[in-house]
């Protein structure tokens, strides 16, 4: 486990090859899944200024490599429990980008059949058990999701992604004392990205590591994993879901990264000191695990071939979410209940 | 048939589903080696172990998130917030959460899990522990609210609660856990969402909830006998579903109605029914509706106090008759 | 006069009561440096500070706790909880806290604080950031309820919060945020717990709430003009206080009444004053009571299925040409 | 700052003197203070055997030398926030006793005036800002008044008590990011009497220390306290105290003690193991303080007469509330608002 990583490395590790612990497949995986999120968001972004997709949106540019590691290291019938910054955790479980894109344009074509948008994207065939846009809320709840795999004995581990501003709110604290005290298998995962929304986390936290600073107040060891770095991100997951599904409880890891664009769509991010951004960028996974790719040995073709898939499903997906219509005005009347309906009375 | 307490007939309702279905798991502080602090959950431990019946630290967040996400993924918690003052703590899980779940997801998530609360007042706990709160529940769209007056629609509804597909807030009165009653032998289930006639009457409609049940009843005792007033007493038991048939039909036949709620007056449940009423029963009406509620005031703990503000069957009999007149 | 937007008459009603009081203090999360998500608090920061004005963590408990502990002891904190919707992650501060501990300790303790929220639908957000919980607030005894829909009454009212000896929580439309109205210069401070009547008409009253207010106005002109209905409209500005005697010597004068509201249908404020119409007017009226209602359904965010759930002005005219026949 | 205390120690310390750093005086007034505190609880349990008091109460027997401590090492314009087990508290600023037996007694002489009962106990005009009945809530809003004592350079601070049980809800976590955060003069004390109700702490919480072991989440260090030797409470204090009025912030303090009744009245406590109640029996914070003070030299008739007094008091208490009449039933309609009403319409 990696504990207080030191400086960011741009090239893999000495001992590290394309099929070393990690492995090709997997690495490729990663490839794949990093650029389905970077594609996909920003065709969001895209599809905003067009004035196709309403209401927010959060972007996690810059921040792909944690969804892509955690995402590789999962079993299918494991949990995602992500927030409103979740596209990239439920693209990597698998789930329709016609569905993301339709859900973002308010089509019936949309996961959530244009009922929740953007903040409460939810697969549960693919194990993206929702996006929660209260702070704070879904830590707890995939406790409990985690509780149901320890109750049945089913092997299976709850993710649960959430931000730096995140551990300064309640539901952290007895979420985490919670899942500790019932030994469950939840893997809680802070991104800190240095910010919540326009404040830095450094201003309003009383430790410097929101996350694993805190990992005392609950018996854990306290981890920090370089999130741009897919790589060193699927080995913190491995080793975390490994313990879980072993009985060994939850684990709790920061990853360090860093948004690219603002909160939402109505940020500029303007109160980013200058420099900052573009000290980010050079580290920006993508290229970065390019780079790492072809100095293994990966041929550029099969580089470069996944880019070309990627961008082809996300404009196809695209097209299949603009053709879609609105949904029925009917359908605001459905699934308030198991029923189908929403009738408060006979 | 057997005379169970009100408490007992909790003990009962979970005994009875937890033989039944493994899925049913139940959570909450001090529930399990004590029994709870109503001892309402006496031998549920023992009989059902630790890994059924767990108790939980004082984290009502954590409590009801983890029946959430128990249950988003194929278990059927049962989860207790000792006092449903206690719900204001967690409401985020309940409101936001909970409740919005399955309709913001497009029907994707199932979230078949109970709320089992201690509600109201009478013990003169003081404001933080004696409130009626079921028109918090009420007034959030996803969730259904279940309260009941008598030991038999404990076990009944709370088992019908736990089979129930959606979430359900389930309003145990705490005044009412000593009180007793026939309850069925045998395995007992009801139906949410069907309110009961429990007295017939030509006059004028009483709709009482919990508590408040009990004082209806002796109102209308008395106001047949001190004031030849014939009254129907309508027990809701369920505020979500409403049974708006059963209750249209009894101000129908009377042409007057009060409502009797515990819940202080401003958006109780109360007002609901009165403006269902007003909206749909208006040209059958002989009298205005009126409602007879706790005060807009936090409670008070000295017993005076705390009396003159919870309707009592005084108040109701005095202002049936004098409305009625 | 000055035309300012709703979002300026924050910024203008908060600044003038922190020149005037140096206890007034603000606290809450992105409010200053930034600012505001809404940019409602734009300037203060630099104009007092960072001892009056402070950034806060992501901490409602902490916002809300500290905003009244500073209260009893002697400041006027202003405290934002961002979205209304996040009232229900300090829902205790609010209801078990602030309400009730005046009353609880036989009033030793003052509490002036305002607790400012963006309220309400209609920016496709979904249903955890597009509530009308106003009902929620009404329901609690012990705190007062402001939600103004023009920037005039922005400014008055809120500062008449700040200064009110009592907690008041501030519910700001955030579709209303962008639209534009004169007020007064100087120092403008309103009162609360008075209702305004923005028409006069002889055939029916439609009660209204900060974003219903506009389109209940705009069904107004239409049904005039194209039904010849003549209706009142009222700005209810206050539901606690609640200004009955506007309410009801207008519903006494047109003897038919609608109430739109935002708030999903069940316990909504609409439901409140349905209830003391139908209790206090009862034969004043000439038609039954309806209700216009976000449905008792969460809210989606597509706007097609958005816009069809929060009651329109078409709807309000639709309904009231319909049932005024 | 006493940092983990090891075991109890019967004996003052070798170098402890009567007129140490902490005082004749000073220790004068504790004793009296762990007097008024015993005196008045017995009574009040006594008078709920007599049916005189209604609802609940939570008694602190057992726990005295932790308010007797803080409490004498306040200055009289502090504040106080503390639970329903609040009697202690509430006393020790000075509290009437008459109002407080009144109070329970549900009469007009009530501190609160009958509306608020033990578990609200309140006296603004001594500092004693309030007992809260929801757990976690007085811990932000302690810090609340800090806030007002340092944005008005008054030099108070804020001493806010709370259970073991505390440290595991939402509302802890949050006040204490933000006192570090604001640097707050407020000073959070956990009595931590091993249960929460009925469930032993240890079963419910991930570190050992609830409070002392979480103090790392807030870069505070660490401080555990002997709860039932009130001069080991009162130097722990002084040092946060000061510290407090000197800027520094505030801190978190874990006393270790041990309520000897249930938790509440209903609570005959059985899910004690056996002789854990006996064993704390013999580090009862009276006879050990007693002991101490003739140890130092104090005369025998200084200290009964302190005991003499306080009885005498109690009784006095006791006889006037017994004669105060119940509140008048017209002011349950007082005081919901400022203007003294409870209107909420015109
Ligand atoms: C309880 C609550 N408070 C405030 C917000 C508003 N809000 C949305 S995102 C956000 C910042 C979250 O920061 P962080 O946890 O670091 O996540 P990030 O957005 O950086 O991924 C805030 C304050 C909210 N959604 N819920
Ligand atoms: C939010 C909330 N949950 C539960 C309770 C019920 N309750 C009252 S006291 C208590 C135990 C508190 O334990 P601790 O903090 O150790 O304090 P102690 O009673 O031991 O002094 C509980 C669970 C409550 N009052 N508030
Ligand atoms: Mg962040
Ligand atoms: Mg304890």
């Amino acid at each position: 486990m990696a504990k207080k990583a030191g400086a960011k490395k741009k090239a893999p590790d000495k001992k590290a090859q394309l099929n070393d612990d990690i492995g090709e497949e997997n690495r490729l995986t990663m490839w794949r899944l990093q650029l389905e999120v970077r594609q996909v968001e920003q065709r969001l972004h895209d599809l905003f200024f067009q004035n196709l997709i309403k209401g927010t949106s959060h972007l996690a540019i810059g921040q792909e490599a944690i969804s892509a590691g955690f995402g590789a290291a999962m079993r299918p019938d494991d949990y995602t429990f992500c927030t409103y910054r979740g596209h990239a955790h439920t693209l990597v479980r698998g789930a329709s980008m016609t569905g993301m894109i339709g859900e973002l344009m308010g089509k019936e074509c949309g996961m959530l059949k244009g009922k929740g948008g953007s903040m409460h994207l939810t697969d549960v065939e693919h194990g993206a058990m929702g996006s929660y846009a209260i702070i704070g809320a879904h830590l707890p709840i995939a406790a409990g999701a985690a509780w149901q795999a320890q109750y049945n004995k089913t092997g299976q581990i709850a993710a649960c992604f959430f931000g730096d501003g995140t551990t300064n709110i309640g539901a952290f604290h007895e979420a985490l004392n919670f899942a500790v005290v019932w030994n469950l298998p939840v893997v809680f995962v802070c991104e800190n990205n240095l910010y919540m929304e326009y404040t830095p986390i450094s201003e309003v936290t009383a430790v410097e590591h929101p996350a694993a600073d805190r990992a005392c107040a609950y018996g854990l060891p306290s981890i920090i994993v370089d999130g741009n770095d897919a790589d060193a991100v699927f080995r913190v997951a491995t080793t975390a879901f490994d313990k879980a599904r072993a009985g060994g409880g939850p684990s709790l890891i920061e990853a360090k990264t860093y948004r690219y664009s603002g909160h939402s769509r109505a940020d500029p991010a303007t109160y980013r000191p200058e420099g900052e951004l573009e000290e980010w960028m050079k580290k920006d996974p993508i290229p970065m695990y390019r780079q790492r790719l072809l100095d293994f040995g990966v041929k550029e073709d099969v580089v470069s071939g996944i880019e070309e898939a990627v961008l082809k499903a996300v404009d196809e997906a695209t097209e299949e979410a603009k053709a879609s219509p609105p949904p029925p005005l009917e359908s605001a009347y459905e699934d308030v209940w198991a029923d189908g309906g929403a009738s408060w009375r006979n | 048939m057997a005379e169970l307490t009100y408490r007992e007939a909790v003990i009962e309702g979970i005994a009875q589903e937890m033989r039944r279905d493994e899925k049913v798991v139940f959570l909450g502080e001090d529930i399990g080696k004590a029994g709870g602090v109503f001892k309402a959950t006496v031998g549920l431990w023992d009989e059902f172990g630790d890994l059924r019946v767990r108790d939980t630290p004082i984290s009502e967040q954590a409590i009801l998130g983890a029946a959430m996400g128990a249950a988003m993924t194929g278990l059927r918690p049962i989860a207790e917030i000792m006092f449903s003052d206690f719900l204001a703590v967690c409401w985020d899980i309940v409101t936001n959460q909970i409740a919005k779940s399955r309709y913001m997801t497009g029907g994707q998530v199932d979230l078949p899990l109970v709320i089992r609360t201690a509600n109201g007042g009478g013990a003169r706990f003081g404001a933080q522990h004696s409130q009626s709160v079921e028109n918090w529940a009420m007034m959030i769209p996803g969730i259904k609210v279940v309260a009941p007056s008598t030991p038999a629609d404990v076990k009944g509804l709370l088992a019908a609660a736990i089979r129930d597909p959606d979430p359900v807030i389930f309003f145990e009165q705490k005044s009412l856990y000593a009180t007793k009653g026939e309850v069925p032998d045998g395995e007992h289930v009801d139906e949410i969402g069907k309110a009961k006639v429990v007295r017939e009457g030509d006059d004028v409609t009483i709709l009482a909830l919990a508590l408040m049940v009990p004082r209806a009843l002796e109102a209308a005792e008395r106001l047949q006998a001190e004031a030849g007033i014939s009254a129907s007493v309508v027990d809701i038991r369920s505020l979500v579903p409403l049974d708006t048939q059963t209750i249209l039909s009894q101000v129908k036949k009377t042409a007057r109605v009060v409502t009797v709620e515990e819940n202080p007056r401003l958006c109780g449940w109360g007002a609901e029914i009165a403006s269902i009423i007003a909206e749909e029963c208006f040209y059958d009406l002989d009298m205005p509706i009126v409602r007879i509620t706790t005060p807009h005031i936090p409670l008070s703990s000295a017993d005076e106090l705390e009396d003159a503000m919870i309707p009592s069957a005084d108040r109701i009999f005095e202002t049936v008759r004098q409305e009625v007149d």
